[in-house]
């Protein structure tokens, strides 16, 4: 399997992708694959594991508040997609943080900057 | 779903020349990807003007493009530019995808405001040509348009139904208005063509119209109150509205009687308990000899009456306590005993009272469900019609073409509710104004062969977007309903449902 | 009823119309004869006869047949408990069969504690029948002498066929739901041809003089000997316990915290407490009509039996 | 329907070690609407199972399909190559679905991916709920619609043990209703109570399982 240094971030265009919008740093832009969704509540589990089986380090699925999602319950759905993700890599033996939801608002954009960053970190100490 | 063979073309906004320079122009053209067909490279000037859109589209025809990457200006909104031309060039807007270039200067050189650095073009590039891979493997959408009935229905007798239908009969609208003694019994079709049954006094009929507005008030009283006496075991409870009249069969003593009144019993209550609290408060308060407390997480006075009422409140004796957190009233024969922890001062007080009366607008009870499973309309945590959501927010709700107004949304403070009617009669008056909907046939499409009719989509919609075709077994979206989030295709356990711009092949092609 | 059905020491005291007192007593979880010995000892003399448990809560313990004939061998009077979870119709007959054959002449029917509550979760039930079709198999063999699909007890030989003499038991819970239910329930368990009943342990005894009422009122207390069922409260934890943990039953407050009130004097008199409680109680029961007498499951109490049934004025047992 | 759950990970990986080329076969109907073994979740199985390969370095190659329906020959024809082609299928249909494709495909080695639960219903979306013991001879009637074979824990038929408390069954009172609370209330409701006092006899078991593995043969629709 070839390995790619990316992170993929499937973002909700009504708010990930809005936060994503402003950030100019390259070297979180060069270290994430920014993927757009018209909801977080579109992600399936199938997708995130075909992420990872590409190669790719992390997914990160961001949506928008979950009380507050543009499409009423897109973002509750996705959190319980991603969960069954993470608990289905535990089961697999894998690290189950290569998966992580975000809810943003479209203007956090320092916060998505962080959650990379986080997941990043996260990741290194699990493979170091 | 395979994609089609329309061409796609990419298209720089150069703004005046003022964006790019002539040989980053070059730069970029060498280094765009198209799996197909000739190169496509169109640039233009002033996009954003008649002019330079209608010049746009006689290229697009004459090159055949039916799908565009739209890449440049930072000056408009996100989306705003990229509109504009789907709509002038008749391009659906799903097929139109917009690359932002930023600028790449910093400020202050405003000679070169755009001069683009190596490592700049490379991300446009790469932004550009991943969107070229994204419209090769869609499909072209083709758009319908839905005739939107001019009929409204407003449910609801109070003085939220009744300005909503003020305001629509002012614009040209013959509101049928569903008065209390009249009942929704049931509504069929979506937005545009809704198909309402009705009970009235002249016995059930069916009305058609495109918008409807629930606008029927505070139902919650009996549940509410209920929940108020299952919790508490005091005999001298009433509920708010009749405290008055239960305290004038209070008999005097010479010692005087006290009252008590609790507003924000499980949730802070807006300005019409405050109205409410605080003219009861008054009324009783001129009474001989009666001492009213008035006990509140929060007053909300934000209007002059309102102010001037409570400020009259105090004057003639009212005390007001604010409490944090929950309030516990407990009652013997003689008295009902209200103890709380003062917020602003932190220590705990106790009130004997001969009577204290319930605010029931801030009482967790059961919801107007028939209302809500009837119309498909979300009810929030407290069981009021209209989700807990800041998108849904005024008057919205989740499902197209339905409307909010007033005490069943929580709002029963007079002006307000009016208000709202209003603004649901205006929201109601923009969308039917247009006659018909434009609907770009993108919605979310149902393989009928793999569909296993589960019933998944149609639970896990929040806009009730899919129905079941009957003739063919097999579940279907309805354009204009669906708001194509594609949650019904993230859930699918048949993967039966896609939406088309966002397929998995789609998706996964862009990951490389 | 008129004539003896199974010439049992409980019948009799029945018949005599004397106020029936039995007692409880749980096989060992192992092959020990001694165990039974020892319990039996504790309760010789002090009842008038003594239910065995099968199994009870699901937990493996020395069959109740087995256990019952020891018991007898000791001088005790078993009350066979059968219950429906781990046996079909051909080894349930087969059972009273042998349990008659060995002399044990009182039976009683239960449903059963499901498996989930024992120490065999994953093993699989049997409920080929319930506790009231298990009352209706024992009458139509003692008194049809037939087996429950219609075919006659035979003697192979041309002996004339010895049938089971049994006094057939049942239980009843008159606090669980729905309680509209549970009288007719018992109505349904006199038809199938329980002649007697022993009650689920009682402390509401309120609700027990509700339930009473609706049976006085079918008239089944004429029908059917009920003997209330009693526990003593050794403890204000095993109380707490009853009161929260068990399904079904309600300890009053006024029990607990008399008990608690004992202990935080002296904790070694909450059982006497305990006892008192239990005998106020016995008092009680024997003024409502219709009750026949008592059930006492003094569970690993054994040793107290004879202490209670004094100072409830209740020995000697009669001889009949 | 039939309702099922997908097997533990673990267990499904070990089973398929050793073999090189395996084919997730899904199910289109019954295990596809609760959620177990429709076309999703076979994609989802199989790059789990390539992921857990990717990480233990096992070359195995995985193909994946769904067809209608596991327990109809005629719907194998579309997949024949395939499982032909495949050292294993890890089958994603009920028990009855696995047992036929071992039929239809001799000498291949079908393997179970799911654990077959009961005959239920869609409760709410993601709850199921038994409803039927296939017991051959339906009582419905006599207890108003409610079957006690099924939903009573003890299959009790002369009403509830002692176990029922506030409509709840004591082997897991958040979960199980008791079923004779709900057959009360419905009888109550229809004004059949003195129906419920009558004794039912021990009931004939020998029309389900317990009467040997089931066949049914309509003489008038046999070819």
């Amino acid at each position: 399997m070839d390995t790619i240094d990316k992170i993929a971030v499937y973002c909700c265009e009504n708010s990930g992708l809005l936060a994503a919008g402003p950030v100019t740093d390259r070297k979180i832009l060069d270290s994430i694959e920014i993927m757009k969704l018209p909801c977080s509540g579109k992600t399936e589990m199938g997708l995130i594991l075909k992420t990872l089986e590409k190669g790719y380090a992390g997914v990160m699925i961001v949506g928008c508040p979950k009380d507050n999602c543009q499409f009423i319950r897109g973002s509750h759905r996705a959190s319980k997609r991603v969960d069954s993700a993470k608990e289905m890599l535990a089961a697999i033996g894998l690290d189950p943080g290569r998966v992580r939801m975000e809810f943003l608002s479209s203007v956090d954009s320092h916060k998505f900057v962080k959650a990379v960053t986080e997941m990043w970190e996260s990741l290194k100490i699990a493979t170091s | 779903m395979s994609a089609d063979k329309d061409k796609t073309g990419v298209v720089l906004c150069n703004c005046g020349g003022r964006n790019f320079k002539k040989e980053e122009i070059k730069s970029l053209q060498t280094r765009l990807q198209f799996s197909s067909g000739e190169n496509l490279f169109i640039q233009s000037d002033a996009l954003c003007t008649k002019e330079g859109a209608a010049s746009l589209k006689e290229t697009m025809s004459k090159k055949g493009i039916k799908k565009l990457v739209f890449a440049g200006c930072t000056a408009k909104k996100s989306g705003e530019t990229a509109s504009f031309i789907a709509e002038k060039c008749r391009i659906a807007p799903s097929n139109i995808l917009e690359v932002t270039v930023p600028a790449a200067t910093p400020e202050g050189e405003k000679d070169s405001p755009f001069g683009m650095k190596e490592e700049l073009i490379r991300s446009v590039v790469k932004g550009i040509n991943k969107h070229i891979g994204i419209l090769e493997g869609m499909e072209t959408f083709a758009t319908k348009k839905v005739p939107l009935h001019q009929g409204v229905l407003v449910v609801g007798g109070g003085s939220a139904a009744q300005a909503a239908a003020d305001v629509l009969t002012g614009r040209g609208y013959s509101p049928i208005l569903l008065e209390k003694e009249d009942e929704l019994l049931s509504l069929q079709g979506q937005v545009g063509s809704f198909t309402a049954t009705l009970s009235t006094g002249g016995g059930v009929k069916q009305a058609d119209c495109g918008a409807v507005i629930l606008a029927s008030g505070f139902s919650r009283e009996k549940d509410a109150w209920t929940s108020v006496t299952s919790r508490f075991a005091s005999p001298h409870l009433v509920p708010l509205s009749k405290l008055a009249d239960a305290a004038a069969e209070l008999p005097r003593i010479p010692s005087g009687r006290s009252v008590g009144i609790v507003l924000d019993l499980d949730v802070d209550e807006g300005k019409a308990s405050s109205e409410t609290a605080c003219r009861t408060a008054l009324q009783l308060q001129r009474q001989d000899g009666l001492q009213v407390y008035l006990f509140c997480r929060d007053i909300r006075v934000g209007s002059l009456p309102l102010e001037e009422l409570y400020d009259d409140a105090r004057d003639r004796g009212v005390v007001i306590v604010k409490y944090e957190n929950q309030i516990r009233i407990s009652g013997t024969n003689g008295t009902t005993l209200l103890s709380c922890t003062d917020a602003v001062l932190g220590n705990p007080i106790q009130v004997a009272c001969d009577l204290a009366g319930i605010s029931l607008y801030g009482v967790a009870a059961g919801g107007d469900t028939r209302l809500s499973e009837i119309t498909g309309v979300d009810l929030d945590s407290l069981g009021r019609l209209q989700g807990n959501n800041i998108h849904l927010f005024a008057t919205g709700t989740n499902i197209p073409g339905i409307f909010v107004a007033g005490g069943c949304r929580g709002n029963v403070y007079p002006p307000e509710a009016e208000r709202e009617g209003r603004a649901a009669a205006g929201e109601v008056d923009l969308l039917l104004s247009q006659k018909e909907l434009k609907v770009e046939l993108s919605e979310a499409k149902v393989d009928a062969d793999k569909c296993a009719l589960c019933l998944t989509c149609i639970r896990a919609c929040p806009h009730n977007a899919m129905k079941i075709n009957r003739e063919e077994s097999v579940a279907v979206s309805v354009p204009e309903v669906c708001q194509r989030c594609g949650i019904c295709a993230g859930e699918c356990p048949a993967k039966a449902i896609t939406l088309p711009a966002y397929t998995d092949d789609i998706l996964l092609a862009q990951l490389g | 009823m008129n004539g003896i059905k199974s010439g049992s020491n409980l019948e009799k005291v029945f018949a005599a119309g004397k106020f029936a007192v039995t007692a409880e007593l749980g096989p060992p979880k192992c092959a020990d004869v001694e165990v039974i010995r020892k319990k039996a000892a504790f309760l010789k003399g002090n009842c008038d006869a003594v239910n065995i448990t099968d199994n009870q809560t699901a937990i493996v313990r020395m069959s109740s047949i087995a256990a019952g004939f020891l018991a007898m061998q000791e001088g005790l009077e078993p009350v066979i408990q059968i219950t429906c979870r781990d046996r079909n119709r051909i080894a349930i007959q087969s059972d009273i069969l042998g349990a008659s054959a060995m002399g044990l002449k009182n039976i009683l029917a239960l449903s059963g504690d499901h498996q989930n509550f024992g120490n065999h979760v994953t093993c699989k039930n049997v409920y080929d029948m319930d506790s009231i079709q298990l009352l209706q198999t024992m009458k139509t063999m003692r008194d049809d002498k037939t087996f429950i699909n219609g075919e006659e007890i035979k003697n192979s030989k041309k002996d004339e066929p010895v049938e089971p003499k049994i006094f057939i038991g049942a239980a009843a819970n008159p606090f669980g739901d729905p309680f509209e239910f549970r009288v007719i329930r018992l109505a349904k368990k006199v038809k199938a041809g329980a002649d007697f009943i022993q009650t689920q342990c009682i402390y509401d005894m309120e609700r027990f003089e509700e339930w009473m009422k609706q049976v006085r009122e079918r008239g089944l207390h004429k029908e059917v000997k009920i003997m209330a069922g009693l526990t003593p409260l050794k403890s204000v934890g095993m109380a707490k316990y009853m009161r929260d943990s068990v399904a079904g039953l309600s300890v009053p407050d006024s029990y607990i915290q008399r008990l608690a009130k004992v202990a935080e004097k002296d904790k070694k008199a909450v059982a006497a407490e305990g006892i008192d409680i239990c005998v106020e109680q016995i008092h009680r029961l024997m003024d409502i009509e219709g009750v026949a007498g008592i059930h006492l499951m003094a569970i690993e109490w054994e040793h107290r039996v004879q202490e209670i049934m004094e100072k409830a004025e209740l020995l000697p047992r009669p001889a009949v | 329907m039939i309702t099922a759950v997908q097997k533990p990970f673990d267990e499904i990986y070990e089973m398929i070690q050793g073999y090189k080329k395996i084919l997730v076969l899904g199910c289109g109907t019954c295990v596809t609407v609760c959620m177990a073994g429709g076309e999703k979740e076979v994609g989802v199985l199989a790059s789990a199972i390539r992921l857990a390969n990717g990480k233990n370095g096992i070359e195995m190659d995985i193909a994946e399909d769904t067809i209608e329906r596991q327990c109809d020959r005629e719907f194998f024809d579309d997949v024949k190559d395939k499982i032909e082609e495949a050292d294993a299928v890890l089958s994603l249909a009920c028990g009855v679905g696995v047992q036929f494709s071992s039929e239809v495909f001799e000498g291949k080695r079908i393997l179970p991916g799911l654990n077959t639960k009961f005959y239920g219903t869609t409760l709410e979306m993601g709850v199921w709920s038994e409803r039927c013991a296939g017991c051959g001879d339906c009582v419905l009637e006599t207890f108003g619609g409610i079957c006690p074979v099924a939903r009573c824990s003890k299959s009790l038929l002369n009403g509830p043990c002692g176990g029922s408390q506030d409509g709840k069954c004591e082997v897991d009172p958040e979960n199980i209703d008791c079923a004779w609370q709900l057959i009360y209330d419905r009888m109550k409701s229809l004004d059949l109570l003195d129906r419920l006092e009558i004794n039912e006899p021990v009931k004939d078991w020998s029309t389900g399982r317990d009467g040997g593995p089931g066949k049914i043969i309509r003489e008038d629709m046999t070819l």
